[in-house]
């Protein structure tokens, strides 16, 4: 699903990634852990197309992103659904609007949209603030909003940065709940994180990056 | 189907973002505003210019001794010719009446003659569209080629210093009109690219949920259309009261004003100016939008 | 030592945010443009219709048969009277000259004559600060009450009309000049205002770290006069080289130059345009910062 | 240092906060403990006036916040330092400035400033982040810078919303120690985290708000 080769990645002078490579396989339930700094968002943002690679090859379900037209990548977006560090909500839309975001790219229908936007509402514990706006929602409800908005569209492929650097333990397990539904349904996850206790909780595919590199790959620390 | 959800997602954004908007209307109307006050005053000038225009006039000067039949004939010729408004006949006798009266003092001057000296004339007016030098000039040819008119002629050094002063103030016209509209179209681009600037992170937003750019765009052009009628509508009304008050106030003074009458926009220039707001208006979107959708 | 620190942070915070910056300048320095334009084609028709002003002259008519002694007199007496600029002695013979040059086709008539009819005359030229009706009754009163000299008249119907028009023309130039600053202020205000929205974040963050009101002000009011200055000089420059453009483009056509010198603003006027655009810049700034600081 | 008396917040209908009466005396550390959506946030808000308590009344340092002017209020929050939740961090200025301004608005002079902010850097491990802006950094970086920028100006209350959510264990470590130095030197501090981990650790005095109300004032779990 998600290939690297040999992928670099330099802000200037500044070495974000060095000489990833990764195969990532469809289904995948995978974490990336490491320290502040060591350069997890950064290699998110290589797979949404957020910054192009400097240096290597990446392969998202077959299609090579440093040769993808701009008309295509919107397409290519439409599969993979984020959960940023800093949220992204749109702040001048309501809890509603943002949610229905994937959606609406995609022409679904007004009703579909309602249902959909609500049960994931439901899912995260907020459907009481569908038409609050995110600067009203605390820290912990708008991470939750910005895990509702990437799940809503059942996308392939979901991306969670710092999923629960917000949450205290019990919506943390929500929300991890939510993402293990959507890996049962087929969906390739990979989750972003420097929280040791979530990696150590579970037998899945650990990435450890540190200073731009990947370290080990194994579950344990 | 889609374009009602364009529509949707162009009134709620004005919905939420009503600060950005009300400023984006107000720029357009008061940019409109100065445009419209030029175009009003434009209008009016070149009217009372054109007015002016109407005093063209070719005199053609009869022999002596010709009588009425003869002159009955030439007038209906003069009115036959391309371009002739009005033939009117000014006998000798009444010639000499106007020339008293226009020296005033001087008038008696006149008292000692023993005949009148001055010959009989049609003064004929031309139609409207008839007015630049050339035609005119090939008229006065024509005319002067007829029998029993010696010569015919007009004020020519006036004539063509007016009708300089007249290119040269629609020139003028159109160079402001135009420079107006580029630097409207520079100011209301400017405020929309602000606007968008304070949006940046919502197109990052929407460009990173797989939004195309065309599902981005089409709402603020929607926006673009709606600013710019809702800013000519704005700038048509205070140019109204704007101008009823100034109407007020000059027929307070002693201007002559059957002579000058002032005359609000016509119905075609008052659209003019909310579809050049409209066109201003989705324009600058266009061209601010370019900057913040990148790939 | 406070100052420098002002000055230090308004100009990192312009280099921080070229782009606001940029748009605001560019959009003083539009709006000043247009304001330009409209003084510098103010200015030019003030100075075109003040040169008719020159034209305004009263003529005394002398009896007949007064001789050169007495001429010579009553020249000098005139000349001392209040308001007189020029006194021109015409006598009855150069009267007849000009009359009948005057009367181009029709000056057959006055061959006819045994003696000259016109009276000799002094046409007499006033000062330019003399040019209100009122001052000029009086004058011409004054004139009148002299010895052999019967009558003194001026164009009383042409110079009321004219004189009503150059307080008709001044008023509607006022009110467009007032119009158009009100305009440029709002217009101008409004775009800082979105670089405020743009900045809301910004101003609040400063205020929770403790900073005063007047510590997040100053800054802003330091960057609107410096925008006001240098929109002013870019909408100086800008006009400039458009005057250029319309000089040499109007020294092609037919109009005669000599008689309708066009002049580029005066260094008094470039430098109000300048310090009008500072007084906006910082306006603006004022109204602007009221809206986003809040308690 | 910080009494309350009775206090409550809501936001139109909803109540933030709900009759905290609290005495917190100078010097203390003190963690406000709480699930997401608690009431944690708003009850930093209230100590820093970012907003202004529905009812009740709240001392600080001797002031009261419901009858302070606005012109007096600047100076107030001079003593306070904030850790945002959301960092609050001026994009389009550096490192630097950002974290020079507590110093600039008391018009210390440059030298001053530039000892301070190379130090508190340091501190935090970012010396060599001085001249990036804060859209260029991790998100871990900028939850540091955020913490500089509060302690610069060694204030006498701390006031610190979730002070690591995005960070590893080892910065967390290091920044808890920076909070503790300035505690040490006299200040009062005041930690807002949903971390249970956290908490347990260390043997101060822990607030525990749940939907608005305090539930609980000791410390275990
Ligand atoms: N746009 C950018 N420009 C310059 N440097 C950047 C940029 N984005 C990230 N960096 C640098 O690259 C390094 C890796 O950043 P990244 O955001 O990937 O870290 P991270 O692993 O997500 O850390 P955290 O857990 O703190 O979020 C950091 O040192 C950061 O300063
Ligand atoms: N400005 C606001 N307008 C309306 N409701 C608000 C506002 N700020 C906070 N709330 C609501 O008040 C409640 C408490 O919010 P607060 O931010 O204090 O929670 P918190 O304890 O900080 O949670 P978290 O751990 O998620 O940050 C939440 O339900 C939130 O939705
Ligand atoms: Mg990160
Ligand atoms: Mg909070």
């Amino acid at each position: 699903m998600i290939r690297t080769f040999h992928v670099y990645k330099s802000y200037g002078a500044r070495n974000a990634l060095e000489d990833i490579s990764l195969h990532i396989q469809k289904g995948e339930f995978i974490f990336v852990h490491g320290p502040s700094g060591a350069g997890k968002t950064t290699l998110l943002k290589l797979l949404y197309l957020g910054e192009r690679a400097t240096k290597g090859q990446i392969l998202i379900d077959g299609v090579n992103l440093q040769r993808i037209t701009s008309k295509r990548l919107p397409f290519l977006r439409r599969k993979i659904g984020v959960v940023f560090q800093d949220f992204k909500l749109i702040d001048t839309q309501t809890v509603f609007q943002n949610i229905a975001l994937p959606l609406e790219v995609t022409a679904h229908d007004k009703k579909y949209i309602r249902k959909k936007v609500s049960y994931v509402l439901r899912m995260v514990g907020l459907e009481n603030r569908t038409n609050s706006f995110p600067p009203y929602l605390s820290g912990g409800e708008q991470q939750r909003i910005a895990i509702a908005r990437a799940v809503v569209n059942e996308p392939m492929i979901l991306l969670a940065d710092e999923p629960t650097g917000n949450l205290d333990a019990g919506s943390s397990q929500i929300v991890l709940n939510l993402l293990r539904q959507l890996h049962i349904r087929g969906a390739t996850v990979l989750i972003a994180t420097h929280d040791r206790e979530l990696v150590s909780q579970s037998n899945d595919r650990v990435i450890f990056l540190n200073k731009g590199r990947i370290k080990k790959m194994k579950i344990d620390d | 189907m889609r374009i009602s959800v364009f529509f949707k997602r162009a009134l709620q954004d004005i919905r939420n973002n009503r600060f950005l908007h009300v400023i984006t209307v107000g720029t357009i109307g008061l940019v409109l505003l100065i445009w419209a006050t030029f175009i009003i005053i434009f209008a009016n000038v070149n009217y009372l210019v054109g007015s002016w225009q109407e005093d063209i006039r070719i005199v053609a000067y009869v022999v002596k001794g010709v009588d009425q039949e003869r002159i009955d004939l030439l007038q209906k010729q003069l009115r036959g010719f391309y371009g002739v408004n009005e033939v009117v006949f000014v006998s000798a006798d009444e010639a000499l009446l106007r020339l008293r009266s226009q020296m005033r003092h001087q008038g008696g001057v006149l008292d000692g003659l023993r005949e009148n000296p001055l010959p009989a004339s049609f003064e004929i007016s031309l139609n409207p569209f008839f007015h630049d030098q050339k035609s005119i000039n090939g008229l006065v040819d024509r005319i002067r080629e007829l029998k029993d008119i010696p010569d015919a002629q007009y004020g020519q050094a006036w004539l063509n210093r007016f009708l300089v002063f007249l290119s040269f103030f629609k020139m003028a016209g159109f160079i402001l009109g135009g420079l107006l509209l580029f630097i409207a179209i520079f100011i209301i681009s400017n405020t929309i690219k602000l606007t968008l600037y304070a949006k940046r992170e919502e197109l990052e937003i929407m460009q990173l949920v797989g939004a195309t750019k065309l599902f981005i765009k089409i709402p603020f052009y929607i926006q673009g259309l709606l600013q710019g009628l809702l800013g000519g509508l704005v700038s048509l009304g205070i140019l109204y009261v704007l101008f009823s008050v100034f109407v007020s106030r000059i027929s307070l003074t002693e201007l002559p004003l059957t002579y000058f009458h002032v005359r609000f926009l016509s119905k075609d220039l008052m659209a003019m100016v909310v579809v050049l707001g409209m066109l201003v208006g989705w324009f600058g979107s266009c061209l601010s939008l370019k900057k913040f959708l990148k790939v």
